[in-house]
């Protein structure tokens, strides 16, 4: 026992969790770089292939928020950000409603399929919940493929983006970007806040040990049940922008392979840190619209990615950089 | 160290043993023997290195250094499951029932390294309570019958040294007193038990020596007959 | 002559006889799963690439060394086999102190590897594969045309399928490998080589996946696609079944088969959705799985 | 008197697969009192434990609790009602702080845990009461550390803390003292004895003298029965209780 | 007058997923070949190619060709098989006014109601193909069909064309069952067709499910057994993939066959040389849609989109792939189809000898009129 305490280490609860200070401080200074960086890239990059990765960023994020944060790996996810797509975009191309409302709806679509999924794997932990996710978005996506509306293997095209509040009209590939730009920006600080929320907080505490939160009267599944719905809307939000951004909802966005690429995004970037799977983005959408001009075959290269993240790399590159330079 | 251990053979030896969880150093050159036939307690306070000790001689431990001796074969360097096949049974301090097996099954999970094990009646003499509950998943036991599990598949084996990892813990008195009673009756047949004890006084009853372990080193030895002038001694030690 | 549902008996007796075919597939896709599952506690991701490499080795033989369809069904499973043992020692292996999800996320990986390779260098369409010709022909069944190498697709996975089955449940080897999956370091302090145990499992598993892969090669095409629809409702198979039971996944496979077989005739559009929903009911009244253990 | 009982069970049973655990159990809990479960291995102890918690369902009988039918409760709602356990396996969060361990039990009764709009620094005013109940249970030096790096007999000491800061009325303590030295027994004895000023205490526990020590009241269960009741004095001269349970008496704790 | 000096063809599709075998990397080498008749230049700009893969992923297509044209220069997007990509590239091109060269997808929303002014369908279409060997069929007497549909608006739309064309030729149709995309096995499906007592059984599905439709049609001795199975989007690819046992007797449409007469015979050898197999009809059709585009700027003297695409309605198509081909309104070229069956093995004289050329059938006859089409471009 004594052999564990170091006496010499003068350690007081009031350095005992977090320098608030100094932690925010650099937090701002990093998101203050980042958002600069945002605000200028459509000047320097491709707008519509920034805006890509800002939506796969947010579907990251979300993704994100569940297993990083509560430790639930869906391996459904797509199911969310490509239902939401179809969506959003029958709303606005269908029922010619205005870009924010048709997102909207996405989102809420979402969110219902996220309160249906979760409702039912949630009772399950660890592998049996990735494969019920799975099995459950392989329905979706067969009725995706079967439904009328989803114009089956075309998909939606020549989605209108319309005028944002009536107003903006989003056709300037300018305006669109600063719109997703802003839409990005809320949904991650929606992740940013639960994440740091007394929820957050509860959260954590059910991940590492579910018994003792019930013991102090949690009701576990209710919080896994709403970080679930949580993370279905915001890929949701993230599918329906999506489908605005290329004016088109189509099938790869309900496909397995889809959910398996944004695990892939944020183990690259680093679960459980929170711009971990904003830098998995995009890298994965740059390496994908690269390789799309070279004869080397795609799916072997991320598949290769992913064996040495898993292997040799689990924390990822956010993750790799903290522990390197000594944050939590 | 005020022992003959040229009298019998030595079973056991070990020497200046030095163990290591990833960075951290917890044993610093242990020497303990153990001869054929006797019963050997390892005391000391929670984190003196007693369970690594016994981790150490089945070879679980990430890495250690010197020398275990087991009738003469050196056990450092050893491909671990062939450790426990020259004779060696170990009862784990969190007992280890397997839950995804049934009773019957945890209990004739081990593998019979040596005859003269005991047979499944004769365990059910020592621990009724494991009888007739075969089929119930293993850690669906209570704990105190948990604990009678894993000591006892582990007699099954015939394994002749015996390494008991704090029997006692958890037990009810009338308990404890059996395994005492057991522990006896196996040295009586002529098994080698070495057992880590936080109950002395348990301890008392049973063993031949007491080692005394602090953060990592062994600081004492006193033969049982010698406890009584020691016991000022052992209550610093063990903090009592 | 009655008509059930609009559909005469001949044609129902037809179609639960295919379904019991399909199901032997699913039931010997799954039981590799099962085993994988419950001895290493890893979802095998790359089952399904693994059954279209079985069917691969089968073409190569054929065509590179004129080896036929028996020579296959040995040397198939044989060579997959040791791709598992490969992929168990060089990566599986490391991953097992962490969380199993790794090895999950490994597979997919290496399931994405091995499908795009085959893609890269035999393209998509496929590759005949014939049917051996002992087993050419077929039989009139009276209400059906029963083609003899459905029949032996039958009998030699149910052979399979049990086999296994009592090699686990029925002797001491499953005990070992139930044990070893939960806590390793204890069994291999008994005295048993838990990483070779594991290692041959993988290895037997995958080999599973191989044998099935060279039974499908003369019904299918041999394509590198083969394995990715399938892989998912052998999933769902092993979902319902209960993960890691051994029966569960040989019985929910059969089950499932003809359950299937039957939603083709009444109602084909929700065929593939069947399975689906079927494990989403299961899930709601028994979460474990039908066969399956609460842990 | 009957006022007095906070916990009741009446006819309590639970049958695992055609085996009785528990078997007609009928226990008072009165309030204010440290009340002791014990008996041998297997006895059904954790099991009676489990099913007052509701983390079980029995399988006949009534659990009340002061006065209230909660039989058919769930077990975060019993916990919410003022009766807290712990677990015979210590049960802490591995890798959040000591501090943050107890301080997610302090945020429970607030009512915005489920809030993931509000920020972490609104439990900050938490963390004078977490202190204090770290102090309590002697862990301020590793209030900063993660709880799994605490040795074994501080985890039990966090869990004790952690369960504490619901401030709940009835305490559930499964062999609280068990894997520790004895250099924390007393001290973690007379923390129980502290804390059990303004509550309840159920607990099981093999260390009799510690039992001795601090109940009020004893239960004897043996094979799922309730074998005998009463103090401390008189349940031990009990010659059932001695054979069942005691034994000759020369081995107990320390 | 060049755009920036070079005329950059960007010949976009899937290079390693289910179109990579009758598309992919032989549709890069048509269009070199293409290139190479005008020695690699026109009115001294060099002829470039550059390729992408779409991964049949429709906004890595969208993406892709936005950043062609915006930031690559590209003059003219060729192949893009798979019809969401292909519609999703439609839109852009037309918005950014650059041709279109369609010769993979096979929608006729295409030349439908998502028609282009720079858009051209070349090679074949959904209707073309079923249409074609619904006519053959069942002017053969075989009027009692039975469908074995790939459930989703793909397999709808074959066989809603097929039953048009049969119902209008006096057939029938006995059923019809959908099967969801991917499935491995038919013999469900197989048996109800069987029971149905058809005279056809029409497998309005593509790529592996029809391969795997007919391998067990075949395992399940259909044909033997009288009816006939018709493939209604089969490509040679398909074919050499089943294998002449599997896949004897079939009928199909195609748009080209490499065995045709001498001309398609020596352009074959040239791109056998280059990519170590037989051309399929879509590799073909991209030959001749980007030498029909060289041919225009060639004559126009500019890559100018608008007069190009004029130029090209102008002229009639010939070259090796079809004589006197006409570009309809809405960017449909009408050329004349074939419907082949598939020979036995004792037939066939090696690898790739796999088609009897059974009938001709007139352009007019084999594409859907562009009055019908419901393209804009129409008056
Ligand atoms: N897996 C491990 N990784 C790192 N350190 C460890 C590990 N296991 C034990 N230790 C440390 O090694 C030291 C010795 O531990 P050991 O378990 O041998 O003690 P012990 O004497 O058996 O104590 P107890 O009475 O609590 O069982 C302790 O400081 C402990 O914290
Ligand atoms: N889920 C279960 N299934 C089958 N049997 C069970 C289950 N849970 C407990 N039991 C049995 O019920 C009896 C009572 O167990 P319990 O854990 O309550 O004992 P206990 O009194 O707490 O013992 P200990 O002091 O050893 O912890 C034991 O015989 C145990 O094997
Ligand atoms: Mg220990
Ligand atoms: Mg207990």
């Amino acid at each position: 026992m004594a052999a564990q305490i170091k006496t010499t280490d003068t350690q007081t609860t009031t350095i005992a969790l977090r320098r608030p200070g100094q932690d925010s401080t650099r937090n701002a200074i990093i998101l203050g770089i980042g958002l600069l960086i945002a605000l200028a890239a459509p000047y320097v990059l491709y707008p519509v292939f920034v805006m890509k990765v800002l939506c796969f960023a947010l579907f990251a994020c979300a993704f994100n928020l569940l297993i990083g944060f509560a430790g639930l790996l869906s391996f459904g996810h797509a199911a969310f950000f490509g239902g939401a797509a179809y969506i959003t975009a029958h709303s606005a191309k269908v029922w010619g409603l205005g870009p924010e409302v048709s997102i909207l709806l996405g989102m809420g679509f979402s969110a219902l399929l996220g309160l249906a999924f979760g409702a039912l794997a949630i009772r399950r932990q660890g592998i049996y919940f990735a494969m019920i996710t799975l099995a459950l978005s392989q329905m979706v996506f067969f009725m995706a493929l079967q439904l009328k509306f989803t114009g089956g293997e075309d998909g939606i095209q020549a989605v209108p983006r319309g005028h944002l509040f009536g107003v903006i009209d989003l056709n300037n590939s300018l305006s669109m970007y600063y719109f997703v730009l802003a839409v990005f920006l809320v949904g991650f600080a929606v992740v940013w806040r639960a994440v740091h929320s007394p929820f957050g907080q509860v959260l954590k505490a059910i991940r590492e040990n579910e018994p003792r939160a019930v013991s102090l009267g949690y009701r576990t599944e209710r919080y896994k049940l709403l970080a679930f719905v949580l993370s279905a809307s915001l890929a949701g939000l993230a599918g329906g922008t999506k489908a605005l951004v290329f004016q088109l909802a189509s099938l790869t966005d309900v496909t397995w392979q889809m959910s398996g690429e944004v695990v892939l995004m944020t183990l690259l970037g680093g679960m459980g840190t929170l711009l971990g799977p904003v830098v998995g983005a995009a890298i994965v959408v740059t390496l994908e619209s690269y390789l799309a001009a070279t004869s080397m075959p795609v799916p072997v290269v991320i598949g290769a990615i992913f064996v040495v993240c898993v292997l040799v790399f689990r924390r990822g590159i956010v993750g790799e950089l903290q522990a390197r330079f000594g944050r939590r | 160290m005020p022992d003959g251990a040229t009298v019998k053979t030595a079973m056991l030896e070990i020497r200046d043993l030095q163990a290591f969880y990833g960075e951290s150093h917890v044993l610093h050159g242990v020497n303990i023997d153990v001869r054929q036939g006797e019963v050997v307690t390892l005391l000391g306070r929670n984190g003196a290195g007693k369970t690594t000790t016994m981790r150490s001689i089945m070879g679980i431990v990430g890495k250690r250094n010197g020398s275990i001796r087991f009738q003469g074969k050196e056990l450092i360097g050893m491909a671990q499951h062939k450790i426990p096949r020259l004779g060696i049974g170990y009862v784990p301090e969190e007992r280890g029932i397997f839950s995804s097996l049934s009773v019957d099954e945890n209990l004739m999970l081990p593998p019979v390294v040596k005859s003269g094990g005991m047979t499944v009646p004769q365990i059910y003499e020592l621990f009724p309570n494991l009888q007739g509950r075969g089929t119930t998943q293993g850690t669906r036991l209570s704990g105190g019958e948990q604990q009678m599990l894993a000591i006892a598949r582990i007699l099954r084996t015939g394994a002749d040294l015996i390494l008991l990892d704090e029997p006692t813990e958890g037990l009810a008195p009338v308990i404890i007193e059996q395994i005492g009673v057991a522990v006896r009756k196996l040295k009586q047949r002529g098994f080698t038990i070495v057992l880590v004890e936080q109950n002395f006084r348990f301890a008392a009853t049973i063993a031949d020596r007491h080692y005394v372990m602090e953060e990592g080193h062994v600081v004492d030895m006193i033969p049982n007959d010698q406890l009584a002038q020691n016991m000022d001694k052992l209550h610093t030690y063990l903090g009592v | 002559m009655f008509d059930l549902l609009g559909v005469p008996p001949q044609v129902l007796f037809g179609q639960l006889l295919l379904g019991l075919i399909n199901g032997s597939f699913y039931a010997l896709l799954s039981l590799g799963l099962a085993v994988i599952f419950g001895m290493l506690n890893v979802i095998n991701f790359a089952h399904g690439a693994l059954y279209m490499i079985g069917a691969f080795v089968a073409w190569l033989l054929l065509t590179k060394l004129g080896l036929g369809y028996w020579w296959a069904l040995g040397l198939s499973p044989l060579i997959v086999g040791l791709l598992g043992v490969v992929l168990e020692k060089t990566m599986l292996s490391r991953l097992y102190k962490l969380d199993h999800l790794y090895g999950l996320l490994l597979t997919f990986g290496l399931a994405l590897i091995m499908e795009g390779a085959f893609r890269h260098f035999y393209g998509v369409s496929g590759q005949p594969y014939p049917i051996p010709d002992a087993l050419k022909g077929g039989q009139n069944l009276g209400f059906m045309f029963l083609p003899n190498y459905r029949g032996w697709v039958v009998v030699a996975s149910l052979i399979v399928c049990f086999g296994t089955w009592f090699a686990i449940e029925r002797t001491r080897l499953g005990a070992y490998l139930r044990a070893a999956t939960e806590n390793p370091v204890l069994v291999q302090a008994f005295g048993i080589n838990v990483p070779v145990m594991i290692t041959a499992t993988y290895g037997f598993g995958v080999a599973l996946a191989g044998l099935a892969g060279v039974l499908a090669a003369p019904i299918y095409q041999v394509s590198p696609l083969m394995g990715t629809n399938l892989i998912i409702v052998v999933f769902a198979v092993v979902v319902i079944g209960g993960m890691g039971s051994i029966l569960g996944a040989i019985v929910t496979g059969l089950g499932l088969g003809l359950l299937e077989g039957l939603t083709k005739v009444f109602y084909p559009e929700a065929s593939n959705i069947v399975v689906f929903v079927v494990m989403a009911i299961v899930l709601l009244i028994k979460p474990a799985g039908l066969f399956g253990r609460e842990r | 008197m009957a006022d007095d009982i906070i916990l009741e069970a009446r006819g309590l049973s639970k049958e695992f697969k055609g085996f009785i655990a528990v078997k007609e159990v009928n226990l008072q809990v009165r309030r204010g009192t440290i009340h002791a479960l014990i008996g041998p291995n297997g006895a059904g102890k954790s099991t009676v434990f489990n099913l007052l918690t509701k983390f079980l369902t029995p399988t006949r009988g009534q659990i009340l609790y002061k006065g209230r039918d909660i039989t058919a409760m769930k077990p975060a709602d019993v916990a919410l009602l003022g009766m807290v356990r712990s677990f015979q396996i210590s049960a802490v969060f591995p890798h959040l702080s000591v501090l943050e361990n107890v301080r997610v039990a302090l945020q429970r009764p607030r009512g915005t845990s489920f809030h993931f709009w509000k920020p972490e620094a609104s439990l900050y005013d938490l963390h004078a009461r977490a202190e204090e109940l770290i102090e309590a249970v002697n862990l301020t030096p590793w209030a900063g550390h993660t709880a799994a790096e605490l040795p074994y007999g501080r985890k039990r000491a966090l869990e004790i803390a952690t369960t504490l800061a619901l401030d709940p009325e009835v305490m559930l303590l499964d062999e609280p003292l068990a894997g520790m030295g004895h250099e924390d027994i007393e001290g973690t004895a007379a923390l129980i004895k502290r804390v059990s000023a303004d509550r309840t205490i159920l607990m099981v526990e093999h260390n009799l003298s510690v039992v001795a020590h601090l109940s009020d009241t004893i239960t004897v269960l043996r094979r799922g029965e309730i074998l005998a009741e009463g103090a401390y004095d008189v349940v031990s001269r009990n010659p059932q209780v001695m054979e069942a349970y005691m034994g000759t008496g020369e081995v107990g704790h320390a | 007058q060049v755009s920036n000096n070079v005329i950059k063809i960007g010949v976009m599709n899937d290079r390693s997923g289910i179109y990579a075998d009758l598309a992919g990397e032989g549709s890069a080498i048509a269009a070199r070949l293409a290139a190479e008749e005008f020695g690699g230049k026109i009115a001294g700009a060099p002829i470039e190619i550059v390729v992408a893969d779409h991964q049949n992923k429709a906004d890595i297509a969208a993406n892709t060709a936005r950043e062609w044209i915006d930031a690559g220069n590209v003059d003219v997007i060729a192949d893009v098989p798979n019809s969401a990509a292909a519609l999703a590239v439609q839109g852009i091109t037309k918005d950014k006014k650059r041709i279109f060269l369609m010769s993979g997808p096979g929608s006729t929303d295409l030349s439908g109601k998502s028609c282009s002014p720079y858009g051209f369908q070349w090679t074949y279409d959904n209707y073309a193909m079923a249409a074609g060997t619904a006519r053959a069929l069942v002017e053969q007497g075989k009027k009692n069909w039975f469908f074995i549909t790939a459930d989703y608006a793909f397999g709808h739309s074959l066989e809603d064309e097929t039953t048009k064309m049969v119902k209008q030729l006096d057939g029938k149709v006995a059923g019809n069952v959908r099967h969801p995309l991917g499935t491995a096995d038919f013999s469900s499906y197989l048996l109800q067709a069987q029971a149905s007592k058809a005279d056809v059984i029409g497998l309005a599905n593509a790529g592996g499910d029809a391969t795997n439709a007919v391998k067990q049609a075949s395992e399940f001795g259909i044909t033997q057994s009288g009816q006939s199975l018709a493939g209604l989007l089969l490509f040679i690819s398909d074919v050499n993939a089943l294998g002449l046992q599997a896949a004897q007797g079939l009928l199909l449409t195609t748009g080209f066959y490499w065995d045709t007469d001498d001309q398609t015979r020596e352009w074959t050898k040239k791109f056998e040389a280059k990519a170590g197999r037989k051309p399929t009809m879509v590799q073909a059709g991209v030959y001749s849609a980007v030498r029909h585009y060289l041919k225009a700027v060639e004559a126009v003297g500019s890559d100018d989109p608008d007069k190009v695409a004029a130029k090209m309605r102008e002229t009639t198509v010939e070259d090796m792939f079809t004589k006197n081909g006409k570009i309809a309104a809405n960017g449909r070229m009408f050329h004349d189809m074939y419907l082949a069956q598939v020979k036995t093995p004792a037939e066939s004289k090696g690898p790739w000898d796999y088609y009897k050329i059974v009938k001709t059938i007139p352009a007019e006859q084999a594409f859907l009129d562009p009055a019908k089409s419901g393209c804009s471009l129409v008056k």
